[in-house]
């Protein structure tokens, strides 16, 4: 039997009811009296000089209350990486000049959303078109117009990472492979689009409701591009439609919003409609590739050396994290003695590229799992014991990076040696590749210069027991309101119906950076887990004094019963107690406070999960369409929490991941996105989700809450590479170019049988 | 020129004015304030504004509300009978079929209308069924597996 | 945003048939399930001054069938009933087939057969299949009525043989002739999604159950409109259908295609694929045939 | 021995290793010190993109290790 009473449970999700019955609030239900609707106008091209900006027939126009332009805002440029000003380079209502098709230029609140996009047609914009570049191996040369100024070869980060001696190592490998690749766009495709409905009072104090990954974030960032204190801005996140790493950073809808409120000093909300989802808001990093790899002959892999240029777009965002991630995580999860990696960020006149699940890590694992097979098929290794001979095992440290400690990479390993001998002689055509990932859990480097702790939380008992956990942690269907009333329910040893979670809404709750990077389970559940065990500690010692107990005893709470740890039947009602020591701290509720910053755990993550997954493809020769057959993962996230929750994020990173390998794409033309609508980017539906299989690992992360780590992003790396390692076993083609499509299969099909001939 | 709409939402009979290109889901959302339904695309293609209309799955955003004169609705919202959740509430709850939620009232209703017309349907039947609903968090095995154990009848509807 | 427009919504034939007199001359635009239409009024694309919605005049939507006459589909059929049918099993399965893999069961649900034909993409569903078993629609006007041969209907993207005033009223499809097999399919990569390439093909075999005695293979999305292969017919008619003489069709097929290179597949692509989609599209209709 | 950003006065314990700081931290100050050596920081850049092992840090590190190094 467990030794946890509701970790590890099955149980229905804390916020299952509202949403079956469609009870659930989310920002796109909100309305508030007297409210207005808002629309953005945005740019058409893809770089130009704003002349001029006439509003006055929009303003003239019935219905229309207010119109906004840069010229209403500070002047302010705005960046989530606030430690580096240079890297904070985003207007968003830009004044004199657009970088991409989609950059705002002004917004309108009328009394409708009709009036208010009629409004916008309204509007005169003067631009002054300029040359504009869209490829970042074409804008990092010379003649590339520059699209921010004194950014050289519009190249505005870039990123080392070293260890031990490369070349060097060269000089000892038995076999070097070089090879190209490019990593596509892909669009996170929420659910609910950005919203935001903001409300300025008379007193100069915001409340802006919006669908976020952070409302700590949005709270400091829209203040700051408003020019009014933090304290005078709340945050409140109701539900969120889906986030993906689209939802940290304050986005047009949010800004727009709160600085007409701010003018208007009436309720605005703003809506992105599904093409601007698709053209203005921001999406993954596309990626190219260069990469040198050397072994030995027996498979151990001496040295790998790594080039990236990354498409920005058309500012920095989040953009600076993907470079530097991509870079660690093309290290993984194996022990390279020797590496180096240089990655470079172009802006171009596209749609600003960032944060998305996986973060840089799904375009590192995509290569670097590609190479490793074909490494192996050189030396003549099977693809898993070269994965083995050289993978991650517990407390690895990377060399000046990372401490590893839980890892159970061989484990997984062993687990899907055995998936894919069951799976036995395939039938023609169909291969099965593999492919192993690590990811973190949250990051630890403070670009957001936060003073802070990184996640916090605050426990409350109140007189009949039933506990109110505030955290400023994010739902954004993640899981993490019923993850977190789990920790706090064991760590307290209540009921998880004693539960009740009032998260991310920073007028209540203690801050956290919200739900990104894979961080809340092991961040904020420390917080919440130490928050329990504070009250749970104030707890034990009235009952301890009422009961008289020798002091040599521990005691402890487990299913609401306050009891000696040696003889758990002498005890008492955790519900009695709590009436006592509320009337002993003279009224006052019980409060455990809980903070969780990480220490000492190098730069990048305190822990890191690990993982091993196996695709199985059907390949028609005749037309390259391939289907997916399987796709069977071992995952190892430490002690696993809320089981239904992992399988969740599990099988939907599959629909995310398989959609980046196989379909997802964002084609352009000029910097113009020629998709931006849900029937025209291909997603994974239900006929096409192939079958998944889950083979969990136990492991045990010491430095996470009852041992648990990351379950969220690392899921959304292996898939692309398995794929493409399937493809490679059923037909011989080797595609290095996201998405593998059936076109792309099939040409490389044609020219084997060209090269073959 | 508004236009009389006159037709049954749950069992309750409305009768309002609208302009005639007011979309059937603008009339559930924003008219009647039924925001369970919701709207992800604008081009026909996510399945989140599914709704039932005289008895067959739709997508409530394809249909102007004046052509649903007469007819009988039904959203999430009629899903329940007060507290009691309906078996396929039960059968999501229990499955972990739904993540970020906003999907999953177009999910429940379209899989209301495959059982209306099939009590006990295959596996393949359900993926059809839900092939018009994009679910971007759950990777739609789970809601499958749900619907599998409706079909199996698992959940009953209490009488 | 949709564009404000006056609605009309007769409820008989003969209603809508004298508005659209009326209005023939107006902006107007007709609508019926509207599953296509309400996307580009969304975007704009269409904003009409005037809107006959068709959708409820219940006298269109019906299925009929029988031995002399052949099947015959009112226009306002949707295509959930045309797939649940089960008049399709005397020799249309095709059509149910068809059916079942148009976009979704919602859109089934509400979305007409006879609006999708009217809306005139060349990569929908039912006009290749149509086309192959040799269907014509019955158009009426308010003073006359007139058939068009389905293979005729299409005239360029999304431009139809329609003309102001008239209104597709029935499908009608010919009983199919003893030893024919019908066959249809599209490729695409998403399972429900409209067609990258779509092929139906019908093959009559003559009483040696070998001999081509005639085909039809038409091709969708393949060309500014449903385009029915006629040289590649030509390979096959008369002659005993082999693998060999498919993929010789096939490739004369890929020949007669006339695809548009965008975001789904290019035009080469395209062209490949109608290669392989004939040739085993033909083979699927030659077993049934063979069968029938 | 440590070597001492001319521009930010930050230690490294290489003159590559700050050769790689002083390019990856590319704000004004940093490369105002470089331009002052004669250097295009656009050239060290494409030095760096154009090819594996690091040509461009080379390239400045071989100024640094002249001009920066302090005897601890």
């Amino acid at each position: 039997m467990s030794k946890y009473s509701v970790i590890g449970t099955r149980v229905h999700r804390v916020d299952g009811v509202e949403k079956v019955t469609g009870t659930a609030k989310y920002t796109f239900d909100m309305v508030l009296p007297n409210m207005l609707y808002g629309k953005i106008l945005r740019s058409p091209h893809p770089h130009a000089k704003i002349l001029s900006i006439d509003t006055s027939k929009a303003e003239k126009l019935i219905g229309v209350k207010a119109v906004v332009t840069g010229k209403d805002t500070i002047g302010k440029k705005q960046g989530i990486w606030r430690r580096f000003p240079e890297l904070c380079d985003e207007e968003i209502l830009c004044r004199e000049k657009v970088r991409y098709i989609g950059d705002a230029v002004a917004a309108v609140a009328a009394i409708d959303e009709d009036t208010a996009e009629e409004a916008l047609d309204l509007i005169e914009v003067d631009y002054e078109p300029l040359p504009a570049v869209f490829n970042p191996m074409e804008a990092i040369t010379e003649e590339a117009p520059q699209i921010h100024e004194g950014v050289e070869l519009n190249i505005n980060i870039n990123r080392h990472l070293e260890w031990g001696n490369v070349d060097d190592a060269w000089k000892d490998c038995d076999h070097i492979i070089e090879e190209q690749y490019v990593c596509s766009s892909q669009a996170h495709v929420c659910m609910e689009t950005h919203d935001a409905l903001a409300s300025f009072d008379h007193n100069g104090k915001l409340t802006i409701w919006t669908s976020t990954q952070a409302a700590y974030y949005i709270q400091v960032l829209a203040a700051d591009m408003l020019g009014i204190r933090e304290g005078d801005v709340r945050c409140i996140n109701p539900y969120t439609g889906g986030g993906f790493g689209s939802k940290f950073e304050l986005d047009s809808a949010q800004f727009c919003a709160a600085l007409l409120s701010q003018k208007i000093r009436r309720p605005v909300k703003i809506v992105l409609n599904r093409e601007e989802e698709f053209t203005a808001t921001k999406r993954r990093t596309p990626m190219y590739y260069f990469v040198k790899l050397g072994a030995k002959k027996d498979g151990t892999m001496l040295a790998k050396e790594v080039r990236v240029i990354t498409e920005g777009g058309a500012y920095t965002a989040m953009g600076a994290t993907a470079l530097y991630l991509t870079g660690f995580f093309s290290s993984f999860p194996y022990k390279y003695p020797n590496y180096r990696y240089d990655g470079y960020r172009a802006y171009t006149n596209t749609a600003p590229t960032s944060a998305m699940r996986g973060f840089g890590a799904p375009q590192s694992t995509f290569v670097g799992e590609s190479m490793i097979d074909n490494l192996a098929e050189d030396l003549g290794i099977d693809p898993i014991e070269i994965r083995r001979k050289n993978g991650m095992t517990p407390n690895y440290v990377v060399p000046g990076q990372a401490w590893i400690q839980s890892c159970g990479l061989h484990e997984c390993l062993d687990a899907i040696e055995k998936h894919v001998k069951e799976r036995g002689k395939l039938p023609p055509n169909r291969g099965i590749g593999v492919s192993a990932y690590g990811f973190m859990s949250g990051g630890i480097f403070n670009w957001f210069d936060t003073p802070y702790a990184f996640s916090s939380a605050i426990v409350r008992i109140n007189i009949d027991g039933k506990v109110d956990l505030f955290t400023g942690a994010n739902e954004i269907g993640q899981g993490s309101n019923t993850t977190l009333s789990m920790i706090c329910a064991e760590a307290l040893g209540v009921k998880l119906d004693d539960i009740r979670i009032h998260s991310a809404d920073t007028g209540i709750c203690p801050p956290d950076l919200g739900a990104w990077g894979s961080r809340e389970t092991l961040m904020n559940g420390n917080a919440v887990k130490r928050a329990a065990e504070d009250a749970k500690n104030q707890l034990i010692e009235f009952a301890a004094a009422k009961m008289g107990i020798n002091i040599v005893y521990d005691m402890d709470i487990k299913d609401g019963w306050i009891h000696l740890v040696d003889r758990p039947e002498r005890g008492v009602s955790y519900y009695d107690i709590v009436k006592d020591a509320i009337r002993g701290k003279d009224g006052e509720a019980i409060i455990g406070r809980g903070h969780y910053t990480p220490h000492r755990k190098g730069m990048i993550s305190p822990a890191y999960s690990f993982g091993v997954q196996a695709a199985e493809v059907e390949v028609d020769p005749e037309t390259g369409r391939y289907k997916l057959v399987n796709v069977t993962t071992a995952h190892e996230s430490g002690t696993v929490i809320n089981p239904v929750g992992i399988e969740g994020q599990l099988e939907g990173a599959i629909m995310m991941a398989g959609g980046y390998g196989f379909c997802e794409d964002q084609p352009m033309d000029e910097g113009k996105i020629l998709n931006p609508s849900i029937a025209d980017y291909k997603l994974i539906r239900a006929l096409d989700m192939p079958e998944t299989e889950i083979l969990e690992i136990d492991t045990y992360e010491p430095e996470g809450p009852f041992g648990a780590k990351e379950a969220g992003e690392g899921l959304t790396n292996p898939t692309a590479g398995a794929i493409g390692n399937a493809v490679y076993k059923a037909a011989g083609v080797r595609i290095r170019h996201l998405p593998i499509t059936p076109e792309k299969v099939f040409r490389a099909l044609e020219a084997k049988k060209k090269q073959e001939k | 020129m508004k236009h009389e709409l006159k037709f049954t939402l749950n069992g309750q009979p409305y009768e309002i004015y609208i302009k005639p290109k007011t979309l059937l889901v603008e009339v559930l959302r924003d008219e009647l304030g039924f925001t369970g339904t919701k709207r992800g695309c604008s081009s026909s293609s996510c399945g989140a504004c599914t709704v039932m209309l005289n008895g067959a799955s739709v997508k409530s955003c394809s249909i102007l509300a004046l052509q649903a004169n007469g007819a009988e609705v039904v959203t999430v919202e009629g899903l329940a009978k007060g507290a009691e959740l309906h078996p396929l509430q039960k059968a999501f709850l229990d499955h972990g079929a739904f993540q970020c939620g906003f999907c999953t009232a177009g999910m429940l209703m379209s899989a209301r209308g495959l059982f209306e017309e099939n009590a006990t349907p295959d596996v393949m039947t359900i993926k059809e069924a839900i092939d018009g609903n994009i679910c971007r968090c759950t990777g739609y095995n789970s809601i499958v597996r749900a619907l599998t154990a409706v079909s199996k009848g698992e959940y009953k509807e209490e009488s | 945003m949709i564009k404000d427009f006056e609605y009309l919504a007769p409820k008989t034939l003969k209603d809508a048939l004298t508005l659209l007199d009326k209005y023939k001359d107006e902006d107007h635009k007709v609508i019926a399930g509207g599953q296509s239409l309400l996307v580009l009024m969304r975007q704009g694309l269409v904003a009409p001054q005037y809107l006959i919605d068709i959708k409820g005049i219940s006298e269109l939507s019906y299925i009929k069938s029988d031995a002399k006459e052949g099947l015959k589909i009112g226009a306002l059929t949707t295509h959930r009933a045309v797939e649940k049918s089960p008049v399709m099993k005397n020799g249309y399965s095709v059509l149910s087939e068809m059916e079942k893999r148009l976009a979704s069961v919602q859109t089934r649900n509400w979305g007409t057969i006879g609006g999708n034909i009217c809306h005139g993409d060349p990569a929908g569903d039912p006009a290749p299949v149509l086309i192959a078993l040799n269907a014509t629609l019955k158009v009426a006007g308010l003073k006359a009525e007139r058939t068009v041969p389905a293979e005729d209907f299409t005239l360029d993207y999304f431009e139809t043989a329609l003309e102001p005033g008239e209104l597709l009223v029935e499908i009608q499809v010919p009983s199919p002739r003893p030893r024919t097999g019908t066959a249809y399919s599209k490729f695409n990569i998403i399972e429900s999604d409209m067609a990258t390439v779509s092929a139906a093909v019908s093959v009559t075999l003559k009483s040696d159950n070998k001999t081509c005695d005639d085909v039809r293979i038409v091709l969708g999305a393949a060309a500014p409109t449903p385009r029915r292969a006629k040289k590649a017919e030509a390979v096959l008619r008369g002659k005993e259908v082999t693998d060999s003489l498919l993929k010789e069709a096939g490739n004369v097929a890929s020949t007669e295609a006339e695809p548009l290179s965008d975001i789904a597949a290019s035009a080469e692509y395209r062209q490949e694929l109608v290669k392989v989609m004939v040739a085993r599209i033909g083979r699927e209709a030659l077993a049934r045939a063979k069968k029938a | 021995m440590s070597y001492h950003c001319p521009a930010c006065n930050k230690v490294s314990h290489s003159s590559l290793d700050l050769a790689r700081h002083m390019i990856g931290r590319g704000d004004k100050v940093h490369r105002d010190w470089i331009y002052s050596k004669g250097f295009k920081y656009s050239e060290l850049l494409r030095l760096q993109i154009q090819s594996f092992g690091g040509e461009g840090f080379k390239a400045l590190s071989d100024v640094l290790e002249a001009e920066t190094k302090v005897e601890d």
